[in-house]
């Protein structure tokens, strides 16, 4: 079992897929030679060769829908996006192509495509290097989203969605890409999409995390469990089907609820958790369900950007003003 | 090579049957056999009647907003024709009889337009991509499929369209770039019908030509009469052959005109003049590819009346059967998202089945 | 006072506009010479002359790029995307440029550009022609959204999206531009945008609709008030920024919610609703504040399409069912 | 006309002055008074100063991610300097030098990379839209602003900037179309400096020059040696002066060469060879600019060390202002999105203020 970080798990992953099935090509703009501006990808081309591995031209609608015509001729396309940021112009592609050609052709025709790209803020980045686009992703039916926040979880995440009959926008949080490294076994495993997981679990009140603010949750626990505070902490891991059943358990257990993301708020993920929370635990419910998001902004350049990213102090403030309601 | 030959921005246009129904460059002239020309030929007219009667259906209040391909048959057939059993078909909207001729049944071409998704479930065989209302984005498809074919190494060759208005879009643009780039084995037929709804071509982009285009990715770019199946013929099959050697994708335009209305809540004669529209109907596909198929002594007139009528009869049974299809089934438009269906989705399938239960009650 | 259709108070508005204000330029595919494909801009050509009414090439990104550009320049472009579904290829100038001018450049430049667009089902159409993309407009900072349910808030609205500094989508329910008329005054005048409206007080629940489905609404109230159930219509007007206070002071008074909406329902613009009332009416809610909306599936063609669509029937079941709980 | 002299489909390329510093196109050499010359090579080595101290500045942590323009100062300050000052200029995010010959302040200039938006508020009168991330979508805002000078009877040209990279993007094709079709006052300069990050331009596109794209939106089009300012600035000018008199846009494809990593963040030896580098640096244009300078009695070695050691000292003042400005306040990220903020930010903007009062307690 090797030591990981989240970058070596996603090569490791793609390495293992590729080897395992011919039909996984993986590609993007500086993904083949170079092995993609974060490194995914290094040694790729090398091994599999430049059939399997390529770059392409600077051309994200291109490469999405190209994307799709390989899926349906027999590929499993796995496309990187160089940032999430850019995957605007790819847009089109992605909600009208992508996630519809299996309902639009009653199943003749289907999409195993896997289209990665590092998002988040917290890396000190230019202009449209930093935002949480999964509620956008989140709304077009047809996608699955899934957001790992854990080497372990890269890799069976991953796996799974490279191996899933359908598209999954496959969210990296850069932000953690090597911020640590954890035990990943060598092997091929599969983590489900649409199951989230009780990172650990408490009393008073729920949390529900993904990505990089799930390190940021569970820095805010170690001091609120020191004051008595027993929190139960949820890695949403698939943005897309959630997971209800796991989520209203353990609100209905806690009775509190706080969503803590780095997406701006409105119109934000945290607001359909809040609903279905609403929906299926009302009775259950001691405080209004809450939400610690980023501020319905821009995300600022470099100067201004702490202002904007959660940090573990003001969850804990968030989560002591709900158990006090 | 064509392509060399009629060289777009030498202003040549390659025309090989002209609109008298007259060979006009007797080299050029494929060699197709009766069985096939005939084909062709049935395969047009079945377009022009099915279409016809679409806009009357449609009219009845029997069929949904339809897209109207009355002229442009040349610039479809012409090309399904030139394609092997192991191409692709990626349409946009305005390719109907390209479709039947591919092996789409006249009853799932209809079904689609008369607003039923199974309208896009071609048979197994049957390598069709559905219909395409995103303006562009089809091209790209197309490269992905090419670039699939090369990748696995199998010898299929994709064709696809687009119209004149369509290459304005972004799409248009990295689809042929990147088609050039991986040396993708695809065909990009443009259906220049000189009006993009009520913009004509001439205001939609600066140049002479669509075919022009082609140098702005190196590749090969041909314009051809659009009315001439022999010419759409004979420039897809060289860029056909061209592709599955190796060498590349080609930009084929084919000058062409729509008869008919834009789809049928238009109205053209906000945007053109009858006259226009007469000048165009004397350049008839039908009529030239007629006139040479009797020349040849493979048709006759009543050879042609009897094809008429038992067409006609033909499309209106077609379109009967769709009429009995009705509605689509609740599941139906619940089930086709995912491989399996999200509890999510099983959840509103089921609220939504206790409602119908409640107030049916 | 003249008896408009929405379509025709559009088209009084921009003239009204154009005539008043010289930067005031409509455009888009088929807006020129046609009068554009809902016949929104009928005679303004011939009016106005083609430098301030014209057509453009088939090229969303382009028409809707280039309105930045005009805007920068001192312009107020109206622009017409044909179909909702058709901005998705602009989608990146309305999320990486549009909303983001003034803030980049510190409010330097701004871009007050009205972008109008047709949206939601109802009209037995072609796939992409029935979809209904509040929920990501509202998702993105630094843009206003704002849709209008009759003709008279249609002109008000418009004229308020034109004069507003920055930009604004405006998304028309294509369903009913013709659907009926009503009195509209001739002269010009102005409906705040983000303020919500009143359509109908009552004491035992809030119902938030916007665009078509306040008729729907509307319809179902009859019904319901027949039976002695009271219910509080409000119509949003704008998605965003939501006036809060309205809704919130309502549901303070009614103690129970549901929001109707024809969008897809996972991260919807319900759920944002929803988690606002929590926020701020929590102690008030005698009910979970509920939802009907579209299925999360593609909107169907013709012959599935019925059942997509939310009719008075419907939003009777689903209210009496709040009030029962 | 340059523009037909220089066919780009002829592999005609414009040099006036080559790697030499030799003037090899007599006729052509533009008629600039020693001034406007010396300005030019000033902003040419400030920019090149910046942009040394400005990785250097990176290096030790001072700076974030910089993106490098050593080499590319020909095919900036040679575009720039054939603007009039009722021009706008705008940019991709590779154009320093071209922002400093405009207007735009050191300060603002390194503000921008240092990580605060206030580098893109240039003052009042300077026509300069704020560095474009998202490759292509400037173009389309060039085009619009030159839309609107024409309907509202301006006569501004506006001047853009796109990498060899960007050309695969669809926005440069519907902005080129736009500009052509709209007759656009518009001068689109790609500056092709052979790489994408790590992808050359050889793969990018399979045409011989990025030039003949012109020839798919039927404007002029021409390749000119983006090393040398005199031909950029000919080529360039004459677009310009096309462009006001009413005749549209151009395409100017500027080969130049980055001769540093693509930003602070990329290591280049992973895609290219020292050989190639040192090849291009002997075409350094700063070099041959001041070969001429000096041949022509304008310049001397002690006046360019004089310069050297005096921009030396200004860059580094500069960037120690810059650094004195320290965190964004509070506020100012909330307050521009609108002219006046809406209520849900004033709430969002005051809760955290409550919040950061209450922990500072
Ligand atoms: C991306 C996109 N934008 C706009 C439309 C609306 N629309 C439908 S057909 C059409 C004109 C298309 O013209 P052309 O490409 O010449 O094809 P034709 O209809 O003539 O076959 C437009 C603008 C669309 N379907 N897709
Ligand atoms: C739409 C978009 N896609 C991807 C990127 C990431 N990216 C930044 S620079 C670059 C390469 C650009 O190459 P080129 O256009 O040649 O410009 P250069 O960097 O050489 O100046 C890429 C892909 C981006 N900024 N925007
Ligand atoms: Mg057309
Ligand atoms: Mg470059």
């Amino acid at each position: 079992m090797a030591t990981l970080n989240n970058i070596q798990a996603i090569n490791q992953t793609l390495a293992e897929q590729m080897e395992k099935d011919p039909k996984v090509v993986v590609y993007g703009e500086d993904v083949g030679h170079e092995g993609g501006v974060f490194r995914a990808t290094v040694g790729l081309q090398k091994k599999f060769g430049s059939k399997r591995c390529f770059d392409t031209p600077v051309s994200e609608a291109g490469l999405v829908g190209a994307g799709v015509g390989m899926a349906v001729n027999g590929l499993k396309p796995v496309a990187e996006i160089q940032f999430s940021g850019f995957m605007l112009p790819a847009f089109n592609q992605i909600v009208a192509h992508v996630s519809r050609m299996r309902n639009r052709s009653r199943g003749k025709y289907n999409v195993p495509m896997v289209i990665r790209m590092p998002y988040g803020g917290g890396i000190r980045a230019l202009e449209h290097h930093s935002e949480s686009q999964e509620a956008l992703f989140g709304h077009i039916p047809g996608l699955k989203v899934v957001i790992p926040s854990t080497p372990y979880d890269t890799k069976g995440l991953l796996t799974s969605a490279i191996q899933d009959p359908d598209p999954v926008i496959f969210m990296e949080p850069k932000r953690i890409y090597r911020a640590f490294k954890q035990e990943v076994p060598d092997e091929e495993f599969t983590i489900p999409i649409g199951k989230a997981k009780v990172v650990k679990s408490g009393t008073d009140i729920t949390v529900v995390a993904w990505g990089a603010m799930v390190r940021e949750v569970q820095k805010a626990i170690k001091t609120l469990e020191e004051e008595g505070i027993s929190v139960e902490l949820i890695d949403l891991r698939t943005i897309s089907p959630i997971d209800q059943t796991t989520i209203i358990e353990s609100v209905q257990k806690t009775g509190r609820f706080l969503v803590v993301h780095e997406a701006v708020r409105s119109f934000g993920p945290g607001a359909e958790l809040i609903a279905l929370v609403n929906q299926h635990a009302f009775l259950s419910l001691e405080a209004p369900p809450s939400r610690l998001t980023g501020f319905d902004i821009i995300v600022p350049l470099d100067k201004g950007e702490h202002h904007y990213l959660i940090n573990p102090q003001r969850i804990i403030y968030e989560i002591k003003k709900i158990i006090k309601f | 090579m064509l392509t060399k030959k009629y060289d777009p921005l030498k202003r040549k246009k390659l025309t090989i049957l002209d609109e008298t129904g007259s060979i006009v460059e007797k080299t050029l002239e494929p060699e197709l056999s009766k069985d096939k020309l005939l084909e062709m030929y049935k395969v047009m007219l079945l377009g022009r009647i099915a279409d016809i009667k679409g806009v009357q259906f449609q009219r009845q209040g029997r069929m949904l907003t339809y897209v109207i391909n009355k002229g442009q048959e040349a610039a479809q057939v012409g090309v399904a024709a030139a394609m092997e059993k192991r191409d692709w078909l990626v349409p946009g909207f305005r390719e109907f009889s390209a479709l039947l001729y591919r092996g789409a049944t006249l009853e799932q071409s209809y079904l689609y337009w008369y607003g039923n998704e199974l309208g896009s479930k071609f048979n197994d065989d049957v390598k069709i991509l559905p219909v395409n209302i995103t303006i562009g984005a089809q091209l790209n498809h197309a490269v992905g499929i090419g670039m699939a074919s090369d990748i696995l190494g199998k010898d299929e060759v994709v064709v696809t369209y687009i119209g004149d208005g369509g290459t304005s879009e972004g799409e248009f643009h990295e689809a042929l770039n990147f088609a050039a780039v991986f040396n993708a084995p695809v065909v990009f037929i443009i259906q220049n019908n000189h009006y993009a709804i009520s913009f004509p071509r001439s205001k939609q982009t600066k140049t002479l030509t669509l075919a022009q285009k082609a140098i702005a990715y190196g590749i090969p770019g041909i314009q051809v009469d659009g009315n001439d199946p022999l010419a759409v013929y004979a420039a897809t099959k060289e860029a056909i052959e061209r592709a599955r050697k190796g060498d590349g994708p080609t930009l084929i335009e084919a000058e062409t005109y729509r008869l008919g209305a834009h789809t049928t809540s238009d109205d053209p004669t906000i945007y053109r003049e009858d006259k226009e529209v007469e000048a165009w109907s004397k350049k008839d596909p039908l009529i030239r590819f007629k006139t040479y198929l009797t020349s040849k002594g493979y048709w006759s007139d009543k050879e042609d009346e009897k094809l008429n009528e038992e067409l006609a009869d033909y499309v209106t049974e077609s379109f009967k059967k769709v009429e009995k299809t009705g509605l689509i089934p609740l599941e139906d438009i619940f089930k086709y998202h995912f491989a399996e269906m999200p509890p999510h989705l099983v959840e509103q399938y089921e609220e939504y089945k206790a409602y119908l239960q409640e107030v049916k009650e």
